[in-house]
């Protein structure tokens, strides 16, 4: 960074670019929540939503924190003290972490690493420990049948994202997400340059299985089982209040920001735009914007399926991940090499 | 496995959804919902909120307290001279209301000392905003519930078909 | 419920034809029927023959569909409605047990009604229960509605179930003695409070000397 | 359960026994687990004590009783208009339905019947009573499955239905508006119109709830082949109204039966599905919503001028006898056992409410069903539990 005619020490930097990670996970997790928990889904049901606190409610989420915040922090006698006050921060840093690799803009990411997409990949998978401490650790037998039922789910939903993923590592023919960033940016379509060429066009199989593990990896409708209001009250989640409660909010809409990043990353051409070269300073302002868009409407989608659909029983949503998501996907890749060998 | 129109029709529902709540509302738009303290919605007239009491009618027959399901309605009464009705007349003995009190906490508004005061003393209004924080408030005093006398609608009138005269 | 509209002379062929066919299966087991043309049937059957008339009534009948089953306590209250005035000496009340429908000569009756969805009828059959010793026969065999039902109605009324898989209490508390639904059974709510309604007008002070004081 | 042809049928049994066999070896002891009585899933204080294994459920009983307010001994001692009070509280959602059987079972003792005007809109408030009561189930099935949106458009379009209710008889969900003889008002000015209108809107909220749950692959999924109650079955158990209807029983008390009521006056159909499954009850059910709009429009195109209210006394003393009157109420067939002696209130009263039975096969159907399935079925069997502790 010594662009600014003002060279910024090593841990200055890493100090700027941790800070930036917390922006960059905790701003569009409140601008989610807020347009999508609370306006969108009042839309759909024909309601206005939160509209006391502050202009159009806007002020409603830090009016949540702070109830959250004044709640009483129980732990159930039964529970296992130590595990119950450590899931909650085992489920919200893996979250962090998988923002560690996410390109914002050519110098606005934390680490541009050679294998940066399967580092986000193989950390998001560890969130799964933090559900299952959750739930075993609360003595509640709705949160152990919540846990199981997360386990169970998110390691069977964890083989169709990274097989997704594989298709765009084949045609942009690198693990790192800046390369991913740059292949999309530079090559044409049949000789038309325009916009670039976002992998979404080749790949639409690919963000289309992405996106429904995503769903089942973040617990949500229709792959809601663990939280499966209507028979496990809240799931894992049934014990906790007070600040855990919200660690836990917090980590469900950042690990939907996250999935959002990562799906605008691989699939919608990352925070480039097309007819800006890449190396433009000024894209490490543009860019971060440029990307939060395209997570906005990848998050759009996300949240319209939650709110829409009923959920699958948990043996059906295995047998979906299993028989149909996996061979769709193994297909998927056959194709894509085929292409890429042939072309 | 799933056919894709019925989940596509699922999402095209809530997106419709979506676009009718956030069109403004002289399109046509609008959500279902009245910001209440805001906008209040009216009641209809017949709704049975709260009953008035209109203490000259009442001749303390009680009938209303002796045919409440619940016994929320207490009632006392004395007996005093009367001025003649005709000049000259004897004095009638009549006896007046001391204390006639609803316990809206008790109510369960189903209107049965309303029909059956021989004397039109009870009336039903819509009023309904007249919660308290402690239940004991509850209990209307027969100064309150002659308050509640202005808010008492007109009788609508009846559908094309009802009969005319009036039971 | 009735289907076929009575003729002239108020005989019913449908509802007779039921009596007809119960009383060749049951022979003397049918003691009493009360017959409203046109509307409703009753039949009054003996305490033992209890199980095959019920057993007649799915197979013979065609009344696979079960309604419901109760009991009717026939003692009038000794307690009135407590809307007696404390000042009055209280009311004799009669306590002269007299049965409904089809007659019957015990205080403690079971109710239950049966229909056939084939045929759109149904009838209600009643028997007599022993009052000091109150039992019948299950029907939870032939019916598996009538399990729930009879729970209710020991539960109720007391009266014993004999055969029946797991005779608990439903609605009160297990360790709630004493069968509410009987006569005898005062009624607590209206024990507690004094009636609003005893008309409370004091008179005039003088006494009344015009003599016309309501 | 006994197998019903269907594919998806037998290849539910086939995971079954396979689970069988794999339990045989792990010897898992089973966990007991209470849903309820204060669960979302249930309508009310219901209590499930479910033996599992794993997420088998071994075996269910159902526990009631939270709720029971002991009605049949309230109406011992009290008036025949006081208990029509009691009485609309039972099924508090379709809560005009349970006044008419009560008051036709007085008429009938009495040997008089309402005028027929009074009969006419005594049969509309009936049916928009049924529609505001089931298009609520037809909302709440998909909450049960986690779909939020469809819950939100029952209670909006509901809420037209319940204005009207409450624009005739003042109150919207205790109505109290039955007299023995008729009505105690005629409807207010403007109001046929208006029920019109609230008919289009229902009529659009069923189209909307077929292409948000009934087309969803994933409702069909879940509610498919779960639940399955034969048709020997639901009648042993007295099953009644859509849940018996959704098992193959043409069976229908407003067309099967003579009533003072005016179903006969309008031609409507009953409709009957064979599956017996939890997608066959909501499927009957959102046919007979659709039903019920088309009674109410023709009923109001027929409507007579007249009287509401038939000559009787200002005290009521109901003349000694006994009688049994049932009506097809909402969830099912609600019939009322009025014994009177001759005095101003009933002797006794046996209250029949349809979901006592509906939920007694609870305990058979839910032998084998996984833990979701539990749920999936109880709110297709959709019982109040007012209607059921009574």
């Amino acid at each position: 960074m010594t662009t600014l005619a003002v060279v910024i020490p090593y841990w200055g930097q890493s100090i700027l670019r941790s800070l930036g990670v917390a922006a960059a996970v905790l701003l569009p997790a409140g601008t989610a929540v807020y347009v999508y928990l609370f306006k969108m889904v009042s839309f759909m049901q024909s309601r206005l939503g939160p509209m006391e606190a502050g202009p159009y409610g806007s002020m409603q989420l830090f009016a949540e924190v702070g109830k959250f915040l004044q709640k009483e922090d129980l732990i159930p006698r039964g529970a296992d003290r130590r595990i119950f006050k450590l899931a909650p921060i085992v489920v919200v840093a893996t979250v962090f972490l998988v923002y560690v690799p996410i390109p914002f803009g050519p110098f606005a990411v934390f680490g541009s690493y050679d294998t940066g997409i399967f580092l986000a990949l193989a950390v998001s998978s560890i969130s799964v420990l933090g559900i299952l401490m959750a739930g075993w650790s609360s003595a509640n037998k709705y949160s152990l049948m919540g846990g199981l039922r997360a386990a169970g789910q998110l390691l069977a939903y964890e083989l169709p994202m990274v097989l997704a993923v594989v298709g765009v590592v084949i045609q942009a023919g690198t693990l790192n997400l800046q390369g991913i960033v740059a292949a999309q940016h530079s090559e044409k379509i049949f000789g038309w340059g325009g916009i670039g060429y976002p992998y979404v066009v080749t790949q639409f199989v690919g963000l289309a299985v992405f996106l429904i593990a995503a769903q089942a990896e973040l617990t949500q409708t229709p792959f809601d089982m663990p939280i499966a209001e209507s028979e496990l009250v809240a799931g894992y989640m049934t014990e906790y209040s007070g600040f855990r409660f919200l660690l836990f909010f917090i980590g469900e809409f950042a690990a939907a920001g996250a999935f959002a990043a990562l799906a605008s990353t691989l699939f919608l051409g990352g925070w480039a735009l097309p007819w800006v070269s890449l190396s433009n300073h000024w894209m490490n302002v543009v860019g971060p914007l440029v990307l939060f868009t395209k997570m906005m409407l990848v998050m759009f989608v996300i949240f319209w399926v939650r709110f829409t659909y009923p959920r699958l029983r948990e043996d059906q949503l295995q047998r979906f991940a299993w028989k149909v998501l996996i061979p769709i996907t193994l297909a998927n890749i056959v194709v894509t090499a085929v292409v890429k060998v042939v072309f | 496995m799933p056919k894709v129109p019925g989940l596509l029709k699922g999402l095209g529902v809530t997106f419709a959804a979506i676009v009718q709540t956030t069109k403004p509302k002289r399109l046509g738009g609008g959500a279902a919902t009245v910001q209440y303290p805001h906008v209040k919605e009216a009641p209809p007239t017949r709704a049975r909120g709260v009953i008035a009491l209109r203490e000259e009618n009442c001749t303390v027959c009680m009938l209303c307290a002796r045919s409440c399901p619940d016994w929320c309605i207490y009632i006392e009464g004395h007996k005093e001279k009367a001025p003649p009705r005709r000049a000259g007349g004897k004095p009638r003995t009549v006896s007046a209301l001391d204390r006639f009190d609803i316990d809206y906490a008790l109510c369960m508004y189903c209107g049965i000392c309303v029909e059956v005061c021989p004397f039109d003393a009870l009336f039903w209004s819509p009023e309904y905003e007249y919660s308290e924080p402690h239940i004991a408030d509850l209990l209307h005093d027969k100064s309150k519930l002659g308050l509640w006398m202005e808010t008492v609608p007109e009788a609508p009138e009846l559908e094309v078909g009802a009969d005319k005269k009036k039971k | 419920m009735s289907s076929t509209e009575a003729p002239a002379p108020p005989t019913d062929e449908l509802r007779e034809g039921l009596v007809a066919r119960l009383r060749a299966e049951l022979g003397d087991g049918v003691v009493d029927t009360h017959l409203v043309p046109g509307d409703d049937l009753w039949v009054r059957i003996r305490t033992d023959a209890w199980q095959a008339a019920g057993t007649a009534a799915r197979d013979v009948l065609g009344c696979e569909y079960f309604c419901f089953l109760s009991a009717i306590d026939w003692l009038p209250s000794p307690y009135g409605k407590g809307e007696d005035d404390p000042t009055e000496p209280p009311p004799e009340r009669s306590s002269a047990i007299v049965q409904g429908y089809a007659g019957g000569g015990s205080r403690l009756q079971v109710l239950a009604r049966v229909g056939s969805v084939r045929a759109k009828v149904a009838l209600t059959l009643k028997a007599d229960v022993a009052d000091d010793e109150p039992r019948i026969a299950t029907w939870s065999g032939i019916y598996a509605g009538a399990n729930w039902h009879e729970r209710e109605t020991w539960e109720m009324f007391g009266i014993v179930f004999d055969g029946h898989p797991d005779l608990r209490h439903i609605y009160l508390p297990t360790e709630f003695e004493g069968h509410p639904l009987r006569k005898d059974f005062p009624l607590l709510a209206r024990m507690v409070k004094p009636w609003p309604g005893i008309v409370d007008v004091e008179p005039l002070p003088g006494g009344d000397d015009a003599g016309e004081a309501e | 359960m006994t197998a019903v042809s269907d594919r998806r049928q037998l290849a539910y049994i086939a995971s079954q026994a396979a689970d069988a066999r794999v339990n045989v070896e792990l010897e898992t002891e089973g966990m007991t687990l209470n849903i309820g009585p204060q669960h979302p899933a249930t309508h009310g204080t219901l209590r499930i004590v479910a033996r599992l294994d794993g997420e088998q459920v071994v075996s269910a009983d159902p526990i009631c009783g939270y709720m029971h307010r002991g009605y049949e001994k309230l109406t011992e001692v009290r008036s025949f208009p006081q208990v029509t009070t009691l009485v609309n509280r039972i099924d508090w959602l379709g809560s005009f339905a349970n006044e008419v059987p009560f008051i036709l079972a007085a008429e009938k003792l009495m040997g008089i019947e309402a005028p027929p005007r009074a009969q006419y809109i005594r049969t509309i408030l009936f049916e928009l009573s049924r529609i505001a009561n089931v298009s609520l189930f037809l909302g709440d099935m998909g909450v049960q499955l986690g779909a939020l949106t469809a819950v939100f458009y029952a209670f909006r379009d509901r809420e037209y239905v319940l204005n009207q209710i409450e624009a005739a008889t003042g109150g919207r969900f205790h109505p109290n508006f039955d007299r023995i003889g008729g009505l105690k008002d005629d409807l207010p000015k403007g109001w046929i119109a208006e029920t019109r209108a609230c008919m289009d809107k229902m009529r659009t909220f069923c189209d909307l709830m077929e292409d948000l749950l009934v087309g969803n692959e994933i409702f069909a999924e879940r509610t498919r082949g779960i639940g399955v109650i034969p048709r020997d079955v639901a009648l042993s158990y007295g099953l009644s109204g859509a849940n018996l209807r959704a098992s193959g029983v043409d069976f229908d008390l407003r067309r099967d039966q003579r009533l003072p009521m005016a179903w006969d006056k309008a031609e409507w159909k009953v409709w009957t599905h064979p599956d017996g499954d939890s997608f066959a009850r909501y499927w009957v059910r959102l046919q007979e919503v659709r039903e019920s709009t088309r009674i109410v429009d023709q009923l109001l195109d027929s409507l007579p001028s007249g009287p509401v209210m038939a000559k009787v006394p200002r005290i009521i003393k109901v003349p000694e006898g006994e009688a049994w009157v049932s009506t097809e109420n909402p969830l099912g067939e609600m019939g009322y056992y009025v014994v009177s002696k001759g005095d101003t209130g009933p002797f006794r009263v046996k209250i029949r409410s349809a979901s006592f039975n509906n939920i007694a096969v609870a305990s058979w159907v839910l032998k084998g069903t996984f833990v979701p399935d539990v749920i999936t079925i109880l709110a297709s069997l959709y019982f109040i539990l007012g209607d059921i502790d009574r």
